[in-house]
This record gives C-alpha cells, sequence and structure tokens, in this order.
C-alpha cells in the first residue's frame, strides 16, 4: 500500500530522519512506535506533504507523492488525525464533519449557482452521513453548536469520525487513544475496528503498549530516524536494540 | 555613490527602528503599529524641551527618549498584557494597536498642531563638509553618528550584560524560558524600555531631516516593519541590514524613477523578500506549526 | 430631505464595500487592509471609462468589476503565500502602492488633479431629483449581493471557505485546494468593493487619489469589525454607523477644531473598546 | 435591516425641526473649508476673515447675518456632505467656501443642482473654471499666476523645477510647463516630482546639482515642504536662485529654513502693503498662519456678497447677475472683478524677496521693488 525508501529529513545539521525505507501492508494495523522524538509525527508530516523539503521516494499503491501537496495527497486516499488535535473550532461540529467529505471537493461558485440542487443535495448527503455518524456515538445533539465547545474526549472522537467521513483507504492515527478514560478508549477502539472491517490500511502511532499489543497486526519501532526493528509486538519485544532503546540508552 | 550615501544614512535611522521593532516581537510575538507614534512623541517631547528650555538637541533627544519609554511601557501594560492575558490573538492585538495609533497620532495633533515642527542642531544652517568628492550634511553626520553609537551600546548589551542574554534566549524559544523560571514579565518589560528607547531616539534623528508631522508615526512604523521583515523577524543583525537596504533602495529608486515613486519602491522590496525569502535573510527555518 | 438621501447613499455605497470586505475578512479570514485601493481601483477605472470615452454606464460598471477583479487576482499571488500578521501588513502595503498608482500615473488618472464630472447612470434623470433613483439603482444591488452572498455561504462552497479561515492545514488534509478557494474569494470580494467604488466615484463626481489612500481601507476594516466579522447584517450596520455618526457630530455644534480629531479619537476608541471587550463587533460570529 | 433604519429616522426628526424658517429675519451664509487636517491654516485664517468682516458689518438689509461653518478636511466627499447639509438642511442660498480645490470641486455639483452661490476665496486650480455657472472665485487662477513665474524663471538658462504631488502644486506646475514649453520653447533641464508625506530632497537636489540648473522653482502646497527644501538645499552647497510660489510664505518656512532663506525669491498674489486699510487689517487680525492674502481674499469675498444681497436681495440667481455684472472694484486683496466663468483674473503675480529684517535678524519677504 505503501512504500517509504531512503527518505531523509535533516534541518540545520540535526538529523531527523535518517534514509528511513519502510513498508506498511494493505488492509492491516500497522503500529508505528518509538521514544519521545523519534521522528513518528515527522513521517506523518512528510508522507501528507506538510513537510515538502524531505529527500527520498514516497510511493502510495505505486505512485509518489513525495512532495505533493497535502490536498493532492488527501485526494489520493489518505486521512490523518493530529497528535494535539486540532479542531475547526469557529464552525459547527456538523461543519467540521462535512467539510472532510469528498462529496464537499472542488465545488466552484459557478456550481453554486448554476447547479444549486446538485450541490445542495451533495451538502445534505454529506449531512446526513454525518449526523449517522454523531448519532453512534451519541454527540448528535452537539451537532449544530461551535466544535469549540467540545470537550477534549469529544474532539478527539470527532477527529475519528472526520476520519470516516473522508473514506480514505490509508489513514494515519497519531496517538488516538492519549489523555483519554478508559470507556472512550473502548467506543476509538470499536470505531477502528470497524475501519479495517470496511478493508482501511491504518498507520497507528501510539505510547500506550497494551493498545498496541491489542490492536495492531505489525509493529514498526523508530529511534532517532531509524528504523530499528520490525514484525509482530512479540518479535518486535523481544529485540534487544528495542528494548535498549526504550529503557534507556 | 553620493545618493548611497544618503541611503545608508537614513537607512541607519530605519535600522534602528527595525531593530526596535524586531527585538520587541521576538519576546511579545505580536506586531505593536502604535510603535512609530510612541517613537514620534519622544520627538515632539524633544522639540518642546529644545524650544521652551532651550535644551540642547542631544540632552532633549534623550529625555525624549524617556517620556516614550514611559508611554510604551503605559500601553503595554494598560492595554496590551492585559488583552494577551485574555488570550487575544496577535491579530486581535494588531487591530487594537491600530487603534492605539490613531488616538495618539490625533492626540499629538491636538498637542502639536497639524504642521510640521521643525528640529536642528543649530540655529544656523552650515553647508555640509566636503569629504573627497562626497557632502556630507552636519544632520547626516549626526544621525550616522548616534545610530552607530545606539547599535554598538546594544550590541554589548544583548552580548554581555545577563539582562541581554535572557532576552535573546526568550527570543529564541518563550515557554523554555517560562521553563527555566526566568521572570518573562520583567524581560518583556526590559525589552519594551529598550525597544522604545532605540525607536524615539531614531525618530528624533529623522526628525533632523524631514521634521516632525503626526503622520509621520504611521510611516516609520512601516518602515521598520519593512527593515524587520526583510532582515528576518527576531534578529537584530537582519533588522540593521534591512534598514540599510531599505535606506539605500529607496534613494536610488528616488533618483533613476523619480521621487513620487519612494513608498512604491519600499513595498516592492518587502513584496519581493516575502516572495523569494519569507523568512528573511537571517531568520531559521522553523518546523511546520499546525495553527 | 435630500440630505436624508444623500446620507443613505453613501451608507448603501459602504455598505457594498463592507460586504466585499467581510466577505474575505469575516467569512474567509483574509483579514486585509486593503479595499480601499479595490475602491479606488473600481472608481478610476469606471470614472475614466465614463469621463473620457463615455461610454453607457453598464458597460464601466463591468470594467469596474473587470479591473478590480484582475488587480485581486493579481495581488492574490504574492499575497496568499502569506499568514496571519504578514497576510496583514503587506495588504496594508499594497494600499499605499495602489494609492501612488492614482497620484504618479498621470496619463492615466489626471494624478492629483483628479477627474471631474463623472457622469451617473442614465436611468437617474428620470426624475428630476437623481437621488433617488440612484439610491434605489444601490439598494438593487445590495440585495442582490446579500442574495449572493447568503447562497454562497449557505452551500458547500461556504463551508469549505469558512473552515480554511478557521485552519487552512486541517482543510488541506481534508482535500481542498485551499489556494484556489481564498483566490477566488479575494476577487470576487475585490469585485464588489470596487463596484462600490464606482458608484461613489460617479455620485460625488469628482475624484482625487487622497479619497482613497490607507485612511479608507482602515476604515472599512472598523466597519467590518464593528459591524461584525462573519455577519451579513452586521456589514450593513457597520457601514451605515461610521457614516451616520459623524454627520451626527455636524449637529452637535462641537467646537470645530477639535471636531476630526475628536471623530478620529474616537474611532480609535472603538477599535481598542471592541477588540478589548466584543471582538465579534454587534452581529459578527467570528472572533479574529 | 430595521435596526440600521433607526438612526436615519431620528435623523430625520432632527433635520426637520431645523429646517423650516422663513425667510424672514436671518441671513443665513455658509461656510466650507478646512477646519483641521494638513490645510487647517489654510481654513482658520479663511474663516478668520469672513469672522471680521461680519463683526464689522452684522447686518444686511436690516437683518441679521448667520454663519454656518462646515468643515471638509480638504476633501470631495466630505465638502459634497456639507454642501448638502447646508443646502437642504440650513437651506442657504449663498456658501463662501473651498479653499482646497478639491472642496470647491466636491462641493459644486451639488450647489449648482439647488442653484445656490458657492464663492471660493482662494481656490486657484484651473479646474475650477468651467465647475458651473453659480461657482465664483476670488483668487486668479494658476494659469496666470504661473505666468509670471515662469517668466521669471525664462531670466535664467538651466531652469530646473521639483514639484509636490498634489492638486494644488500639480496644476500650477502644469501651467508654469505649459508656458515654458508651448509660448518659449524651453525645457527645463530637471522637472522632479516629490511625495505628498516625505521631505527628504536631498538625492532630487542631487540631481539639480549635477545638472548644473542656475534656477530652482518649488512648487510645494505647504511652506514647511518648501522651508525643508531650501534648507537642504543650503546644506548642499547649492547655489541656484530660488523661487518659491504664494504657498511659500508662512511660519513653518521660516522655521525650517532659518537664514538660509535670504535671498530667496517668490511670485505670489500680493496684497499691497503701503495701502492703510491693509495694515490696518493686519493689526486686527494678529496672526496668520497661512499667507496674508488668503484673509484678505475671504474678507473681500464677504464684502462682495454683503453688499450683492444689499443690491438685490436674498435671492441666489439675482446675486448671480449682480456678481457677473459687477464693475471692477478695489478690494483689500486687490482688484475684482467677474468674467463670464466667474474667475477673477484681473491681478497678475508680483514678486517678493526674502530680505534680513536688520532689527529682529528673522527673513521677511518684501516686494521686489524695481520692476523687472
Amino acid at each position: 500500500m505503501l512504500q517509504l525508501y531512503q527518505v531523509h529529513l535533516s534541518l540545520g545539521g540535526l538529523k531527523i530522519l535518517q534514509q528511513l525505507s519502510l513498508e506498511i501492508q494493505e488492509g492491516k494495523i500497522t503500529g508505528l512506535i518509538g521514544p519521545n522524538g523519534a521522528g513518528k509525527s515527522t513521517v506523518f508530516n512528510v508522507v501528507t506533504g506538510l513537510i515538502p523539503f524531505a529527500s527520498g521516494s514516497v510511493k502510495l499503491r505505486g505512485q509518489e507523492i513525495l512532495g505533493a501537496s497535502p490536498d493532492q495527497v488527501s485526494r489520493l486516499g489518505l486521512m490523518r488525525t493530529f497528535q494535539d488535535s486540532v479542531i475547526l473550532s469557529q464552525i459547527t461540529v456538523l461543519e467540521n464533519l462535512i467539510s472532510a467529505s469528498p462529496l464537499l471537493r472542488d465545488i466552484s461558485l459557478a456550481q453554486v449557482f448554476f447547479r444549486s440542487a446538485q450541490t445542495r443535495q451533495r451538502k445534505a448527503e454529506a449531512g446526513a452521513k454525518a449526523l449517522e455518524l454523531l448519532g453512534r456515538v451519541g454527540l448528535e445533539g452537539k451537532a449544530n453548536s461551535l466544535a469549540k465547545e467540545l470537550s477534549y474526549g469529544q474532539t478527539k472522537l470527532v477527529e475519528i469520525l472526520k476520519v470516516m467521513m473522508s473514506e480514505a483507504e490509508l489513514i494515519f492515527l497519531d496517538e488516538p487513544f492519549s489523555g483519554l478514560y478508559p470507556e472512550m478508549i473502548k467506543v476509538i477502539q470499536s470505531l477502528i475496528y470497524e475501519l479495517v472491517k470496511k478493508g482501511k490500511t491504518i498507520v497507528l502511532v501510539e505510547h500506550n503498549m497494551k493498545l498496541i499489543e491489542e490492536v495492531c497486526d505489525r509493529v514498526i519501532v523508530l529511534d532517532f530516524g531509524e528504523k530499528i526493528a520490525e514484525g509482530t509486538f512479540a518479535e518486535v519485544r523481544k529485540n534487544k536494540k528495542v528494548i535498549e532503546a526504550y529503557l534507556g540508552n | 555613490m553620493q545618493i548611497i550615501l544618503n541611503g545608508l544614512i537614513v537607512g541607519s535611522a530605519y535600522a534602528l527602528m527595525g531593530i526596535g521593532f524586531s527585538l520587541i516581537y521576538s519576546t511579545v510575538r505580536y506586531f505593536n503599529l502604535a510603535y512609530g507614534m510612541v517613537a514620534v512623541i519622544g520627538a515632539y517631547v524633544a522639540y518642546t524641551l529644545m524650544n521652551s528650555w532651550s535644551l540642547n538637541y542631544v540632552i532633549a533627544m534623550l529625555a525624549g527618549a524617556l517620556v516614550a519609554v514611559l508611554i510604551g511601557m503605559l500601553s503595554s501594560s494598560i492595554l496590551f498584557k492585559p488583552m494577551v492575558r485574555r488570550g487575544g490573538s496577535s491579530l486581535v492585538i494588531l487591530v487594537a494597536s491600530f487603534g492605539l495609533l490613531i488616538i495618539l497620532q490625533n492626540i499629538s495633533a491636538l498637542i502639536w498642531q497639524n504642521t510640521t515642527r521643525a528640529l536642528s542642531i543649530s540655529d544656523r544652517i552650515l553647508p555640509g563638509y566636503n569629504l573627497f568628492g562626497l557632502i556630507i550634511t552636519p544632520n547626516q553626520l549626526m544621525i550616522g553618528a548616534v545610530a552607530l553609537l545606539m547599535m554598538l551600546i546594544l550590541e554589548l548589551f544583548l552580548k554581555k550584560t545577563r539582562y541581554g542574554m535572557a532576552i535573546r534566549a526568550i527570543g529564541d524559544n518563550q515557554e523554555l524560558t517560562k521553563v527555566l523560571g526566568l521572570k518573562t514579565e520583567q524581560i518583556i518589560l526590559a525589552v519594551y524600555v529598550i525597544g522604545t528607547f532605540i525607536s524615539a531616539i531614531s525618530a528624533t534623528l529623522i526628525a533632523l531631516e524631514i521634521g516632525i508631522r503626526p503622520t509621520h508615526g504611521v510611516t516609520l512604523v512601516i518602515k521598520a516593519i519593512i527593515a524587520a521583515i526583510i532582515g528576518g523577524l527576531g534578529s537584530i543583525r537582519g533588522a540593521l541590514l534591512g534598514g540599510l537596504l531599505l535606506g539605500v533602495a529607496e534613494n536610488l529608486g528616488i533618483y533613476f524613477l523619480g521621487g513620487q515613486w519612494q513608498d512604491t519602491v519600499a513595498f516592492t522590496l518587502l513584496a519581493v523578500f516575502l516572495l523569494v525569502r519569507p523568512e528573511g535573510l537571517f531568520a531559521k527555518k522553523r518546523l511546520v506549526s499546525v495553527n | 430631505m435630500d440630505y436624508l438621501l444623500h446620507i443613505a447613499i453613501l451608507s448603501s455605497i459602504y455598505s457594498l464595500a463592507v460586504l466585499g470586505q467581510n466577505y474575505a475578512s469575516g467569512y474567509t479570514g483574509l483579514i486585509s487592509i486593503n479595499h480601499g485601493a479595490f475602491m479606488g481601483i473600481g472608481a478610476y477605472a469606471g470614472a475614466i471609462l465614463l469621463k473620457w470615452y463615455g461610454v453607457p454606464f453598464p458597460v464601466a460598471f463591468l470594467a469596474a468589476g473587470a479591473a478590480t477583479g484582475l488587480a485581486a487576482w493579481l495581488l492574490s499571488f504574492p499575497l496568499l503565500k502569506l499568514k496571519g500578521d504578514s497576510f496583514v501588513l503587506v495588504s496594508f502595503g499594497f494600499s499605499f502602492i495602489a494609492f501612488n498608482l492614482f497620484l504618479n500615473w498621470r496619463g492615466l488618472t489626471n494624478g492629483a488633479l483628479g477627474l471631474k464630472a463623472i457622469p451617473g447612470p442614465e436611468l437617474v434623470n428620470l426624475l428630476d431629483n437623481t437621488k433617488i433613483i440612484f439610491l434605489a439603482i444601490l439598494l438593487a444591488l445590495i440585495l442582490i449581493t446579500l442574495w449572493g452572498l447568503h447562497k454562497i455561504l449557505q452551500s458547500s462552497y461556504g463551508v469549505v471557505i469558512r473552515a480554511t479561515r478557521e485552519n487552512q492545514k486541517v482543510t488541506q488534509i481534508a482535500g481542498h485546494c485551499t489556494d484556489s478557494y481564498r483566490r477566488s474569494v479575494f476577487v470576487l470580494s475585490g469585485v464588489i468593493t470596487g463596484i462600490a467604488g464606482l458608484f461613489l466615484a460617479s455620485y460625488i463626481s469628482t475624484i482625487d487619489p487622497t479619497l482613497f489612500n490607507y485612511h479608507l481601507s482602515v476604515l472599512l476594516l472598523i466597519m467590518a469589525i464593528l459591524g461584525g466579522l462573519a455577519s451579513l447584517k452586521g456589514s450593513i450596520a457597520g457601514a451605515t454607523l461610521l457614516i451616520v455618526l459623524p454627520e451626527l457630530l455636524r449637529f452637535l455644534g462641537l467646537p470645530n477644531s477639535i471636531l476630526a480629531e475628536s471623530q478620529q479619537i474616537s474611532y480609535g476608541l472603538i477599535l481598542i473598546l471592541l477588540m478589548y471587550y466584543r471582538p465579534v463587533g454587534l452581529f459578527g460570529t467570528y472572533k479574529i | 435591516m430595521k435596526k440600521f433604519l433607526l438612526p436615519l429616522l431620528v435623523l430625520s426628526l432632527a433635520a426637520c425641526s431645523g429646517g423650516e424658517q422663513g425667510e424672514s429675519d436671518v441671513i443665513k451664509i455658509g461656510y466650507i473649508g478646512p477646519m483641521t487636517g494638513d490645510a487647517g491654516s489654510y481654513g482658520h485664517d479663511t474663516k478668520k476673515g469672513i469672522d471680521l468682516y461680519f463683526q464689522e458689518h452684522p447686518t444686511i438689509q436690516g437683518k441679521k447675518v448667520e454663519l454656518i461653518y462646515e468643515d471638509a478636511i480638504c476633501n470631495s466627499q466630505s465638502a459634497a456632505s456639507a454642501a448638502t447639509k447646508l443646502v437642504n438642511i440650513d437651506q442657504v442660498k449663498v456658501i463662501i467656501g473651498g479653499q482646497c480645490s478639491s472642496e470647491t470641486l466636491g462641493a459644486a455639483p451639488v450647489t449648482e443642482q439647488h442653484k445656490v452661490i458657492l464663492i471660493s476665496p482662494v481656490s486657484s486650480s484651473p479646474e475650477v473654471r468651467d465647475a458651473g455657472d453659480y461657482v465664483f472665485r476670488m483668487y486668479p487662477s494658476d494659469a496666470i499666476v504661473g505666468q509670471t513665474l515662469a517668466e521669471e524663471a525664462l531670466k535664467y538658462e538651466r531652469i530646473a523645477i521639483i514639484t509636490e504631488s498634489t492638486d494644488y502644486a500639480e496644476a500650477y506646475h502644469d501651467s508654469v510647463l505649459h508656458y515654458l514649453v508651448q509660448a518659449q520653447e524651453v525645457t527645463p533641464v530637471v522637472d522632479e516630482i516629490v511625495q505628498p508625506n516625505t521631505a527628504d530632497f536631498k538625492t532630487i537636489l542631487q540631481k539639480v546639482q549635477n545638472a548644473k540648473a542656475d534656477v530652482l522653482l518649488s512648487i510645494m502646497q505647504t511652506p514647511v515642504k518648501s522651508g525643508i527644501l531650501v534648507k537642504q538645499a543650503a546644506e548642499l552647497g547649492i547655489t541656484a536662485q530660488i523661487y518659491g510660489t504664494d504657498t511659500l510664505a508662512g511660519d513653518d518656512f521660516e522655521q525650517h529654513a532659518k537664514n538660509a532663506a535670504k535671498g530667496v525669491k517668490m511670485v505670489i498674489v500680493a496684497e499691497d502693503d503701503s495701502r492703510a486699510e491693509v495694515k490696518e487689517f493686519k493689526k486686527v487680525f494678529g496672526n496668520f498662519q497661512a499667507p496674508v492674502i488668503f484673509s484678505l481674499k475671504s474678507y473681500d469675498a464677504a464684502h462682495v456678497l454683503a453688499d450683492a444681497i444689499e443690491a438685490v436681495g436674498y435671492d441666489s440667481d439675482a446675486i448671480k447677475q449682480w456678481l457677473y455684472d459687477m464693475p471692477g472694484r478695489e478690494g483689500l486683496g486687490g482688484p475684482i472683478e467677474f468674467d463670464e466663468y466667474g474667475e477673477n483674473n484681473s491681478q497678475a503675480g508680483s514678486v517678493k524677496v526674502g530680505v534680513e529684517d536688520p532689527a529682529t535678524g528673522r527673513i521677511v519677504f518684501e516686494l521686489l521693488r524695481e520692476e523687472p
């Protein structure tokens, strides 16, 4: 599904990603773990085009996307959440969700005026889907209130719903569980399983090892921008380099 | 060549304004448009001191700068700090600072009328000195000398003193300094004092050439912003070079294109820099910040 | 009676301009202090055609919109690369450049002498009191603009541009090319403001560069913020208040020497108090 | 929508109650001028000139005179607002006003439409000539005065001109250039324009220096600009003879130019100092913020208007006709006679030169005694 080959990123002498090569298999949940500052979020930022000045090659289903702009990458079916969950605060929760729907893409002024029935219909369709998703997690009451009124947990939840709205094939989740109490984690876990059931590929960055073991099929370990181990959680757990990286070098 | 000399002299005054502005911006992270007007009020005070109490130019300039510092600190503590505490975004503060600029501009128009007040070192107009073919007028000499002096003092202050290093540290990373226990409130106040002091000196210097008018508040702050952005926001050396570059470019524009295109040249220079090198000459490239 | 019509016409012209300003600043977060320059471009483009080439008013109307749209489109390339403070400052810089162009391109704009005797729309002469028809045309134009903007803002297009206002990166991640949206918003807001400029020119029939300097750009922004960012009726309320207020001051008989200065100081105070207590203004829904 | 109609209603109530005064007991005269802003000093002096006249002659046809002052901040849009208010609310038939040409041009369409007399004491731009047949002006058009300056310049070989890009200065510059190039086929060696707000002339003066011009015409909107130009020219050691226009004299000029003003000449529509009533006027007036001629012209405007109303009553058409037919007369500010365009071009410019007043050591401008 996604191949990174010799991806290198350095900023003013500081090597952030060093000749990183890795592969994400389709339909699986891959965990991306490593101590703080290993470059996990940076990988997300490079692949999704937020950081344009990395070198090497990134192929999504065989198509080179390094250097493409975030919206071009997104159109190829890739969606992500953010570590510190950035929400569009001064618009409604419903609007937050439908802004991620492919139905709202490439609307031109001409379509608004001359094919207004069609655009209205597509917006209504996206709205219905959003309401249905909100209903599933008991947030439909918040649909028309401004997103800034959501609690931290609810914001995390809405971010996952946004990913589901985008119907993306490849999904990057950046610490979706951090700072949540157990029932909320259960809800998000069920949503993730639902995504996998639909044949989506997920890359998960998370510090809670119990969740990684429970959720991920494969795991890739990064340290100082380098891949130091790969395999199932059990194999990786025994790997000496991983222990060393975590327990302190 | 004379044109470039004229440009460097005026540029050194712009550089001073730019340095003060860049210094303040690097610590407080918002644009204070009233900065230029506070400086002009410093020049007005110097003017009044010179005329009513016939103080000599340099003493009046320093006194005027102290008054400007007072106003600067007042505006920071009464208006800007509470707004930052209430979580106002930098845009909100920019618009509020524009409101303050309009108020100060019209108050000085009421006090000193809307005419252009003259400021000069001596009663008689003395012809310029001739240095191997280049003419340098007494005013230009004063501007260049004082500007250079101020820059040296600032450079020493930032490099040698404890406060200086703290200011540079806070410039790089605001959270870091909070963690290190440096009292950011005090440092921000210190930066305001220094920045406003320098800007008032520079405004009083420029006044030697073009007099003092309430509308100069806006033009000066714009020149300071251009110098600061070209040099790279937050970098002192950058603002210095940005100011000089701006001064020379303006004067070359006046000579070759004609006097009426002075502002246009200044803004085109800014636009070109923002297109080619948005982070300016010396600023560091930053990793992406999402919000 | 005429005086009331005069104020109503000025208020509608400025309301139209502030609708343009608010469409860019309130709904799409492009806080620009250069819409005064757009009004100038529209005014001069239309006035030159009307006065020297005697074109019928509708042609000048289209020309004013097209000229301002083109200027906005060209300006959008350097400007949209910037965000936050630098966007505001460079847009402020453009209002200086535009003022200089009006002042010094003597061949086209007759420089500081300005243009005199700019004819108004032909319809106006149906009635002897030209102001009534003038006001009618303006109100019709405002209604059309309100209907159009309302339609855009309720549509999915409106959702996307407000999303770009909140956070460009997140909206890009959601698959929208934010720059093309911001560009089309900036151009349309320029066109609306340019047409308001044309009506100002043909109403007071004599224009000179000082009418369109940075003061006008600042006034339009204050009107948008006072009325309320991201609010259509706020734009109209803000514009009307700041036109009617100074005229009221004429009746209070303040000693003239401090009249203009006190008026300006009240603008400054309004700005600070608004930013401090109620950044959304009277009817606004967006806090910058 | 209904929210903003409220202020309009309030306004109309205030307006209607004030408007309905009968023909009866008061003659209302409007005034439009820049009370504040950069040209505030002009507005101040012209207003004072009118006040002075109506203090001396408080009534016309036995009726009390009421003056209504409106500020137009040297801007055509506010002039239009001021004129509309005066014409509709105060229902004046006569307005003394428009000091800046942009004000007169802004107010003219409103006064023309309502057939109200607009008499401008000091607008000098040639554009005002055909602003309307109810529009009159006391000050000769720049086209005439410019000619005198051009003739003075022709006494030298290499002419340099520096102009500020404002309405008055550019109009004046065009008439001087027109006369030099068309009439005399002489082209200036330097013809530069400077921006209105900044005033750093050194680089342009460098051009004048390099072109070895022997005469420099400084056409500026305000005295302070000429003052700075003269100062910087002296600093750069420029030897060319400097000529200013009627906006040169003023205390701002003196503050900046100081001793460098010695020998600077200026062409101005000058009042004749020798006349006793002019000296008397100056004594009564006190200190001048703008050139003396401005307040004299506004005094004359009030005088001519009062005589017209006295003769034909408070009716604008009658007043218009009376003014056109008015025989030439001698006002404080010089001869007054209106041509068919309402212009008063019966006065050419005269030359003054800066001489050091031995008593105070200050530079004072006196009429050049020997005629060229």
